[in-house]
């Protein structure tokens, strides 16, 4: 293992920038795949100098939950923004900010939250206070503030806390 | 009418679809009012200037103006990175 | 050695002398008089050599090739005139060295005296044994600029500097008229050579351009000799050396012009224009020049007005146009060197033993140095044309020409009158002069008791008035035969009868002669207590100052107007200039449609309107029209605008089949947006709106013509590329590139292929100008002063700083690191990302969009990315960039790719490609076209960082120096 | 290896490029604390330059087959012409190159002196620079004609804020600016060209430009009208110069003294594409935008006289005499007599290089008020440059020794002989051969060239006057002034200049009978492009298939 | 398309011109980008074979390129030189206003305000 | 109209209404940037188009160059993928920079203190 972190630092991101270059070149000829591993294997040399916070996924397979049930709600919500979109006036007024506490403090697990907000029309990530662990965001259709915490605490940060910590 | 026209047709229409957005979000950064209404203004426009690009990528059936969409999909970001931070620090790089 | 070889010898030795003379230490005031009279001697030695052959009638001629296509060859003719002036120039100048050795002080910088003396010298020669009139136009110029440095030889003086000036700028003036006037003569005659010129007098006399070539030419040798109205430059070069004066200003350069007049004599006098343009001029000076030399209080100046009224005299003879007048000339011309050289030399011991020159303060002098007094009044009976003396056989000759009818005009049947009258003046002048320095009372106030100078500085008067005193008692024995040489080389023909008698009986002239004696010493007496009233200047043209008038004109003309033309015809504003240049651009494109007609459209039907393209270019035209409209207050705002309409250029390249454009305008967009932010941080606030209410008139009228003008020249381009985009195609030599890209190419990129390899030239100039580019602002910001509003840290940072001190429990900088906790994460994560992208471009570059340009962006950008992200220091802790390296390498990548060529004997950047079969991985194309594309990639990524980095590093310098300024504090 | 290779020699065509970038990109690589190392590279590589140049003037000079004369065509990338690039070695190019190594040379040999330490990377710049000129005197292609331009202004952006200051900074943002404008419109123009005649090469083009109908020579004419305009803001017409005294003021002497030969540029490129396009053989466009050239340096001559008499400054003066000059040279093409054109050739050779001498002179003779190096810069190690900035003034820049002053008076008397067309130098002899080309002209004389007689005697006049003045004031009024000190370093190249022009005049003979030649044979377009098209590549059959190389089938 | 190509570049140039026009450096600097856009816009409008959409210069398969299914890839070349001009350009012209404006002060394009 | 390449009629029609489908949203996410009233809600619009908008083409897309060339041809993912990953970043940084400035200015929009956080 620590071998194979000698050679290979981030064996993670290895993959993706193969699989990454594969894709690029739309061929999965020998060629390719050496020449793809010789440039991944680069890219992650470079991430070494870089010194990113370690990355540790303990659950995999919650992240395909998680990836599903982002999908779903992606296309829910771009439904629901777009009918506020082209409603009539008084729809677009109940929007506002929220705060609400997170106990998720892995930051990858945080950025993929941030991520994951923020694609989904009608919310938006607009600040996170580390020390105090409060996340502040603007919510389109903020008629229910505890639902949106319910939401996000229940459907995201629980799998992300499965996931990284 | 044919599978090619109904494709044609269908792209065209995208296109001015597509172009129209980017006329909404040009409008936007045309009229501000805030700097930050420009910014999500030029941000809009990016993503939508690359869906036209992919749609023409559709049309001409080869996958020759890939790149450029890619280049906006990974790249396009940067600029507009820049003008937040600039907003927000009065310095892109500190 | 042959005659014509020694002649250049002659030539030479007085050059060479000069130089030698320059290298001499600055005190070798021996040495350097010994070196130039020894010059002087060899160089009158071989010209008294010369003179056997030379009075044969043959003169001696060389003739060596130098502008055989111009007409100019170095050619030296030397005809009995101009021996005559050649041993005038040799024998006073030898002479005048010996005198300037003794006259000079120790403290002087003698050697430089010789040195520019010895080149005159040279250049005198020149001018009278040139063969080829442009050639003697050359060491004519060669003499006035030389003479520019004698006059100035005393530069601290005011009155030296400014009567070099003078006299630089008249005589150069008349020196460049000469040279059109001669350039005429050769265009009539087809040659410049005076030997042909001399054969041609009816071809120049019946040419339609003899009247300007004779009015050119006359300004030259009018200018020259101090002729009127250009005289007024003789008096100012007084301020020379007394050496100089006597040199330059009496024996040999005023007497270039009359030089000029006799060589040209025998094809240009005789006709009428000559007579009324030379005879007029001579006749004014003779008059004007004797009459001011009475009033002047200056030694000098008085010798100064007298020579100017010699050679108005000289003028006047040659101007009538008779071989007699002619002969008297030449004859006057050599005399007048003599007494005035030997007056002048006089002159300058008394200056040089009493401290003074004004004749107001000299007195009595004949006690202190008798010898030196009779010399000088020796002189001045010739100049006063005594008897006995050489000046009253030559102004004999003139009065008996006087008399002799030329033209039978009014104007000639005067003269005599006239030439009495001018008579009378020079023997008052000359009384004068004798009068009032060597007799009356003693001088009072003078520095130091005068004496008889040095015998050796006395010498060359000795010299000179003894051969006054020759050629005025025995003329014939004397000078006859030299005389008759001069003459027939003057008059390119025998000469008339004339006799050097003393002696013609009671005639006219005798009784001229007799009467300008008699009327000089009256004039004298009737003058003396208005000229001991101590007034300068003559009593009805003193207020007319022929100098005064010329400086005045000059500062008026060279200075004033200059200066207010050039604020006229020019500007220091950039915007004037920018007007003009877009204008005339337009204005130039538009010209060949209104010669030949308007041009319409091609034939071509055109492609059919996409209306999404249509609404696209609308927002496009939205967009710059709103960027050129707000980019004076709103910056950010104008920024923005250009990105929209970049993005809109790039969609149109995309649509239009160049997705290599598509890709490029892209990455450079994205580079130049944070390129502009990072300027915009020291770019203080705008004050808004200069003008509150309305601008003014003066504004709108610029503007409305700022617009017309930008208007016309968009109006231009769309009209043009209307135009060219539907005329029917010419078979361009693309054709070539499309059908040779893969097969010779080994590319399926064509634009790729063209960029690094059909013309990969263009790219490697292209990589250097970004080099260039890179150094040039990474050497401007190493000086970077920042604007004062804008060193201190952005407004925000220090916002967000005092918010961070004041809670408790925050400290400074937690809000930029919250700010940027999970975006800078994401970015951190990409560059390995866009570092593989870029690998990416490149290597598909030649097949597909791409290539190291964009590749080189890409990687560009992932550093800045990075930069954004976490800070400078951060990334600097962490990537080691070495841009200028990196830029080096690039160029030199390309280049050796290019050279690489040459070991198989190609022409540089011929390139070479190949598949390679690899095991397991298959064919890969392998074209020495990538290795050059690296070599734009390295350098693309060196370039760009350096750029943006040299950007960003200001804020740390400009933080780490207000720093600096708070610890002094 | 296959077909027949390029002869080792005809690779010397290549070298004026090649060797200075090589060079200027190879010292990147060093910091700039190897400075002697610098300095004996790039003056090598300058002197090499030299050489190179002189022998491809004899090489040019050399009869060929049945011509008295070689042009040598450089395929670049053996492509063949016109489709790839090509340079053209003639003898108006390689004269072109002598000149800028020649003054290459005395600038550099100048400014290590003590102007290279002014800033950073000196001498990568300067050695760029001389890559752009010369590559723009050898390009026979209009697009990397173009690139060249770019490359030199890109090099002379950074040569004249070398050294910074206010007055640098400033002049900068006029000179940037407008040629960068000049740069749009010659891409307009280059554009314009390539869309009606679909061609880059300039021999191509002058075989085309006969052939175009009315409606495409209308729109090339629009296209080569908006090109002119570009190469005359470079040229410094009238009234597109006014950049240019400013600019040459600012810059240091060194930088000054080079750019003498920056407007030549411009006018070589007018005389070029001038005559090769609408010239004698142009059909309906013959003399196009003649009268212009003629009347637009007419009035340039007259305000640059204007200005070097206007001017308080020696180093304004100088601007406004590098006009004059360009003047002279458009109003000489514009005559499109060739007899004018050769006494124009000369007159270039000797104006460029009296003004080099003249930038250097200046700054000898002002040395006493000469501004001190301002600002203190810090850096960061991660460019590998120490901070080090041009020492003191009081170091010691030279020995003062009395002479010096009658050393800078001398050459001051022989720059101002030269500017105003006096003997004994050059400047006299190029004043009389177009003077006397333009009297000789057949028939009679037209006004016009009454006027341009009566201009270059009144430039000269005015050039007199004005030099006169300044030097008066600079040289003989200031006797309290401490004496210049001047290094060897810093005279020999002034000295250099001034014997070339001396030179000029005793060699005249030779050198003009070159610039004859050299005029005759821009007067021959189809000669020319003949020359130039019809050099195939290297190895025959490239055009048809075969690769130079043997490489593999794709 | 050709028309309104035409209209676009000129309107671009339009508005480049008369930004380059104005008294402020940012004004010349946001004109000079403009311009730009416009002259690289009308080389690549001067391709031998008219504008052509769906053709892009690049061989579809391993054989030589048939001319006229294919843009003129000479334009394109071009323009991809003047982009990379351009740029370099831009930041130099850049650099050297910030750097007046430091010393002079102002940000007027004389490098002094003009006195009214 | 230049002709569209030659796919049969079911993928056409797939394609069609993907890419269709996918303009209409994103003209409806900027059309959000044009009529939503105040900033923080403009901030929503564009991630329709980002999101769906994206998708939808990206899809029609894939399908569409699978079907010409026979083969699955899917690269279009790494656009989505990138444009998943970055717009956040940008929206991120531009709702916080805007809240800083409507703070400083005092602008209503924003409030001037964090929200209490929100207890289940
Ligand atoms: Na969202
Ligand atoms: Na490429």
């Amino acid at each position: 293992m620590s071998l194979l972190r000698r050679i290979l630092p981030h064996p993670l991101l290895f993959l993706a920038l193969l699989a990454m270059w594969l894709l690029l070149m739309q061929s999965l000829s020998p060629g390719q795949l050496l020449l793809g591993s010789l440039v991944a294997f680069g890219g992650c040399w470079v991430m070494v100098a870089l010194d990113p916070p370690p990355v540790r996924m303990r659950r995999p397979q919650a992240a395909i939950r998680l990836a599903g049930r982002v999908f779903v709600d992606v296309f829910r919500s771009n439904v629901a923004v777009g009918r506020i979109i082209l409603g009539d006036a008084e729809r677009r007024t109940h929007s506002g900010f929220m705060s609400l506490r997170l106990d998720l403090t892995s930051s990858y697990g945080l950025a993929i939250l941030a991520v994951v907000l923020t694609c989904t029309p009608g919310t938006q990530w607009v600040h996170y206070d580390p020390a105090r662990r409060v996340l502040m965001l603007h919510v389109l259709d903020l008629v229910d503030e505890k639902e949106w915490v319910r939401i996000i605490k229940q459907r995201y940060e629980a799998l992300l806390m499965e996931i990284f910590e | 009418m044919n599978a090619a026209a109904i494709l044609g047709w269908s792209i065209t229409l995208a296109q001015v679809l597509l172009v129209l957005a980017m006329a909404c979000a040009a409008m936007r950064f045309i009229r501000g009012p805030r700097a930050q209404d420009r910014i999500i203004g030029l941000d809009t426009f990016y993503v939508n200037a690359m869906l036209v690009l992919l749609t023409l990528g559709i049309r001409s059936g080869a996958t020759l103006y890939f790149e450029a969409a890619l280049v906006i999909g990974m790249l396009g970001f940067v600029g507009t990175v820049a003008l937040s931070k600039f907003l927000m620090r009065g310095e892109v790089i500190e | 050695m042959s005659n014509g070889t020694l002649l250049l010898v002659a030539l030479a030795l007085p050059f060479l002398g000069s130089i030698a003379a320059g290298f001499l230490p600055t005190h070798a005031r021996n040495a350097a008089a010994v070196l130039a009279g020894s010059v002087a001697v060899a160089g009158a030695g071989i010209v008294v050599f010369l003179y056997a052959g030379i009075a044969d009638g043959e003169p001696v001629r060389l003739w060596l090739p130098w502008l055989p296509m111009l007409g100019l060859d170095f050619t030296l003719r030397l005809d009995g005139l101009a021996w005559l002036f050649a041993i005038l120039i040799f024998g006073i100048g030898a002479l005048v060295v010996l005198y300037a050795r003794y006259y000079m002080s120790r403290e002087d910088p003698v050697p430089r005296f010789f040195s520019f003396l010895l080149a005159f010298m040279g250049s005198m020669i020149g001018i009278v044994a040139s063969g080829n009139l442009v050639q003697l136009v050359f060491f004519w110029e060669l003499t006035s600029l030389f003479s520019f440095l004698l006059i100035g030889y005393w530069h601290h003086s005011a009155t030296a500097r400014d009567g070099a000036r003078m006299a630089l700028t008249v005589t150069g003036m008349g020196g460049l008229c000469l040279l059109i006037g001669v350039l005429l003569i050769g265009r009539i005659v087809g040659s410049y050579d005076v030997d042909q010129v001399l054969e041609a007098r009816d071809l120049i006399v019946d040419s339609s351009l003899y009247e300007p070539a004779l009015v050119l030419i006359l300004l030259g040798a009018f200018t020259k000799s101090a002729q009127f109205p250009f005289h007024f430059w003789l008096p100012h070069a007084m301020a020379a050396p007394t050496p100089v004066s006597a040199y330059l200003h009496s024996a040999t350069m005023v007497k270039a012009g009359i030089f000029l007049l006799m060589r040209l004599w025998p094809v240009m006098a005789g006709t009428d224009a000559w007579f009324y343009l030379v005879v007029p001029a001579g006749l004014v000076t003779l008059l004007i020049g004797a009459f001011i030399a009475i009033f002047q209080q200056d030694l000098k100046g008085l010798l100064a007005y007298s020579t100017i009224s010699h050679l108005g005299l000289i003028t006047l003879l040659l101007g009538l146009g008779s071989p007699l007048a002619a002969v008297a000339a030449v004859f006057h011309t050599l005399n007048h060197a003599i007494f005035k050289a030997s007056l002048f030399m006089a002159a300058g011991i008394i200056d040089h033993e009493t401290g003074t020159r004004d004749l107001r303060k000299l007195s009595g002098l004949y006690r202190y140095m008798p010898f030196t007094a009779t010399l000088a009044m020796v002189a001045a009976a010739a100049m006063a044309g005594v008897p006995l003396l050489n000046g009253f056989i030559s102004k004999e000759m003139f009065f008996a020409e006087a008399v002799a009818e030329h033209t039978g005009s009014l104007l000639d049947d005067s003269l005599p009158y006239w030439a009495t009258l001018a008579g009378v003046f020079s023997v008052t002048y000359s009384l004068r002069f004798i009068l009032g320095v060597f007799f009356g009372p003693p001088p009072v106030g003078l520095a130091h008791r005068p004496h008889e100078p040095a015998h050796w500085m006395r010498f060359p008067i000795e010299l000179l008035v003894l051969i006054c005193l020759m050629i005025g008692i025995v003329p014939s024995l004397t000078v006859g035969p030299v005389l008759a040489t001069a003459v027939s080389g003057l008059l390119e023909s025998a000469p008339p009868y004339y006799s050097l008698a003393l002696w013609h009986g009671f005639t006219l002239p005798l009784l001229m002669s007799f009467i300008a004696l008699a009327g000089g010493v009256l004039l004298y007496v009737a003058l003396r207590r208005y000229l001991e009233s101590g007034i300068e200047g003559p009593p009805l043209l003193r207020d007319f100052k022929g100098q005064r008038i010329f400086e005045k004109l000059l500062v008026t003309i060279s200075w004033q107007w200059a200066r207010a033309a050039e604020a006229a015809l020019g500007t220091r504003h950039l915007q004037p200039q920018m007007r003009i240049v877009v204008a005339l651009a337009v204005a130039a494109a538009l010209s060949p449609f209104i010669v030949n007609g308007a041009v319409g459209a091609g034939g071509l039907p055109g492609s059919p309107v996409a209306p999404a393209f249509a609404l696209l270019w609308a927002v496009g035209i939205a967009c710059a029209l709103s960027a050129a409209y707000q980019a004076k207050y709103h910056r950010f705002a104008a920024l923005v605008l250009v990105g929209g309409a970049g993005l809109v250029t790039c969609v149109t390249f995309i649509w239009l089949s160049a997705p290599d454009l598509a890709v490029t305008q892209l990455l450079v967009e994205i580079v130049t947006t944070v390129l502009l932010l990072l300027g915009l941080r020291w770019l203080p606030k705008r004050i808004e709106n200069v003008y509150p209410s309305r601008p003014p008139l003066k504004v709108l009228v610029r503007r409305c013509i700022d617009l017309s003008i930008s208007c016309s020249l968009g109006g231009l381009m769309a009209f043009l590329a209307y135009c060219l985009m539907t005329r029917p195609v010419p078979d361009t030599v693309s054709r070539f590139f499309v059908e040779r890209a893969y097969t010779e190419g080994g590319g399926r990129n064509i634009v790729n292929v063209i960029l690094v390899d059909f013309r990969g030239f263009d790219t490697m100039g292209e990589i250097v100008v970004l080099c260039l580019a890179a150094l040039t602002i990474f050497a401007l910001l190493r000086r970077f002063r920042p604007a004062p509003e804008s060193i201190a840290a952005p407004e925000q940072q220090r916002v967000q700083n005092a918010y961070d001190e004041a809670e408790p429990d925050r400290s400074p900088g937690d809000t930029v690191t919250d700010y940027m906790l999970i975006p800078r994460l994401i970015m951190n994560w990409l560059f390995p990302v866009i570092a593989v992208f870029a690998v990416y471009l490149f290597i598909r570059g030649h097949d597909l969009p791409g290539g190291g340009f964009a590749a080189g962006i890409t990687l560009s950008i992932a550093f800045v990315v990075q930069y954004m992200a976490s800070g400078t220091r951060w990334v600097e802790d962490h990537l080691r960039v070495l841009p200028l390296r990196w830029m080096g390498i690039g160029v030199l990548t390309s280049a050796a790719t290019g050279a690489g060529s040459w070991w198989f004997g190609y022409p540089f950047l011929t390139s070479h490609f190949q598949y390679l079969d690899i095991p397991f991985i298959g064919k890969v194309p392998a074209a020495s076209a990538l290795l050059f594309d690296l070599g734009v990639f390295f350098l693309v990524v060196g370039a760009t960082v350096l750029i943006l980095i040299a950007l960003a590093h200001q804020s740390l310098r400009s933080s780490r120096a207000a720093q600096a300024a708070e610890g002094g504090d | 290896m296959t077909g027949t290779t390029t002869p080792l020699v005809e690779h010397l065509a290549i070298l004026p490029v090649l060797l200075p970038l090589a060079v200027g990109a190879f010292m990147l690589l060093f910091d700039e604390r190897r400075r002697l190392f610098k300095m004996v590279l790039s003056l090598a590589t300058v002197l090499a330059l030299l050489i190179i140049a002189i022998t491809l003037i004899v090489m040019v000079n050399m009869p060929s087959g049945d011509r008295w004369s070689t042009i040598f065509v450089y395929p670049l990338g053996n492509w063949p012409p016109p489709f790839g690039i090509v340079l053209v070695v003639d003898r108006l190019a390689a004269m072109m190159l002598l000149l800028t190594a020649l003054l290459g040379s005395a600038t550099l040999l100048f400014a290590l002196a003590r102007w290279h330490k002014a800033g950073p990377r000196f001498y990568t710049l300067f050695l760029l620079l001389l890559t752009g000129l010369n590559g723009a005197f050898l390009t026979g292609d209009l697009f990397n004609l173009f690139v060249f331009f770019e490359i030199l202004l890109a090099a002379s952006y950074g040569l004249v804020l070398h050294g910074s200051g206010t007055a640098r900074v400033r002049a900068g943002l006029h000179y940037i600016p407008i040629n960068l404008v000049a740069s749009s419109l010659f891409l307009i123009g280059v554009a314009v060209i390539y869309g009606v005649t679909g061609t880059l090469n300039m021999a191509d083009l002058s075989r085309i430009v006969p052939t175009l109908d009315g409606q495409a020579r209308v729109l090339m004419e629009a296209g080569a009208a908006v090109l002119g305009i570009a190469f005359l803001v470079k040229a410094g017409m009238w009234p597109l110069s006014f950049w240019l005294p400013t600019t040459y003021a600012a810059a240091c002497a060194p930088i000054a003294a080079m750019f003498a030969i920056m407007t030549k540029v411009g006018v070589y490129v007018i005389l070029r594409l001038f005559l090769l396009c609408f010239g004698d053989e142009a059909g309906a466009s013959e003399e196009f935008g003649a009268l212009w050239l003629y009347y637009g340096g007419m009035a340039t001559i007259a305000f640059g006289a204007i200005g070097v008499l206007a001017s308080q400054s020696m180093q304004r003066l100088g601007g406004y005499a590098v006009l004059v000059s360009s003047g002279t040279l458009l109003a000489a093409i514009g005559t499109g007599n060739s007899a004018v054109i050769s006494g124009a050739l000369y007159y270039m050779a000797t104006s460029t290089l009296a003004i080099s001498a003249y930038f250097l002179l200046v700054e000898l003779i002002e040395r006493g008020q000469a501004a001190g190096a301002d600002v203190l810069a810090v850096t960061l190690e991660i460019f590998g440059d120490p901070e080090e900035d041009i020492e003191d003034e009081d170091e010691e820049v030279g020995v003062a020794i009395p002479a010096t002053i009658a050393v800078l008076g001398g050459a001051f008397v022989a720059c101002t002989a030269l500017l105003a067309g006096l003997p004994p130098l050059s400047g006299f002899i190029a004043k009389f051969a177009m003077l006397s080309a333009l009297i000789n002209e057949a028939g009679d004389i037209p006004a016009s060239h009454w006027a341009f007689v009566v201009l270059l005697m009144l430039s000269g006049l005015g050039t007199l006057i004005a030099m006169t003045r300044n030097g008066i004031r600079t040289l003989w009024v200031p006797a309290e002034n401490e004496i210049p000190r001047v290094r060897a370093i810093e005279a020999i190249p002034v000295a250099g200049l001034l014997f070339l022009c001396a030179a000029m005049t005793v060699a005249g003979g030779p050198t003009m009978r070159y610039m004859e030649a050299t005029a005759q044979i821009l007067y021959w377009p189809r000669e020319y492009a003949r020359e130039v098209l019809g050099s195939g590549p290297t190895s025959p059959g490239r055009s048809q298939t075969t690769h130079p190389i043997t490489g593999g089938t794709p | 398309m050709e028309i309104i190509l035409s209209i676009g570049i000129g309107v671009f140039a339009a508005s480049g011109v008369w930004l380059i026009l104005r008294p402020r450096t940012y004004q010349v600097i946001i004109g000079l980008s403009l311009i730009s856009y416009a002259v690289n816009l009308f080389i690549f409008a001067m391709a031998g074979g008219g504008l052509r959409v769906d053709a892009p210069p690049i061989i579809a398969s391993g054989t030589a390129g048939d001319p006229s299914a294919l843009a003129d890839p000479i334009p394109q070349a071009l323009v991809l030189t003047a982009i990379v001009i351009g740029f370099a350009m831009t930041a130099l012209f850049l650099v050297v206003l910030l750097a007046a404006r430091g010393r002079t002060g102002t940000d007027h394009v004389d490098g002094r305000e003009p006195e009214r | 109209m230049s002709a569209a390449p030659d796919l049969p009629l079911w993928a056409a029609l797939l394609v069609s209404a993907l890419v269709i489908a996918g303009a209409l949203v994103t003209l409806i996410g900027s059309i959000g940037l044009w009529r939503l009233p105040d900033f923080y809600s403009r901030l929503h619009a564009p991630s329709l188009g980002a999101t769906l908008g994206t998708g939808a083409i990206l899809i029609g897309s894939m399908i569409c160059f699978s079907v010409l060339q026979s083969r699955p041809l899917i690269h279009e993912v790494l656009i989505g993928l990138f444009v998943t990953l970055t717009t956040p970043v940008t929206l991120m940084l531009l709702a916080r920079a805007s809240l800083y400035r409507d703070r400083v200015e005092g602008n209503r929009a924003a409030p001037e203190h964090d929200p209490e956080p929100t207890e289940l």
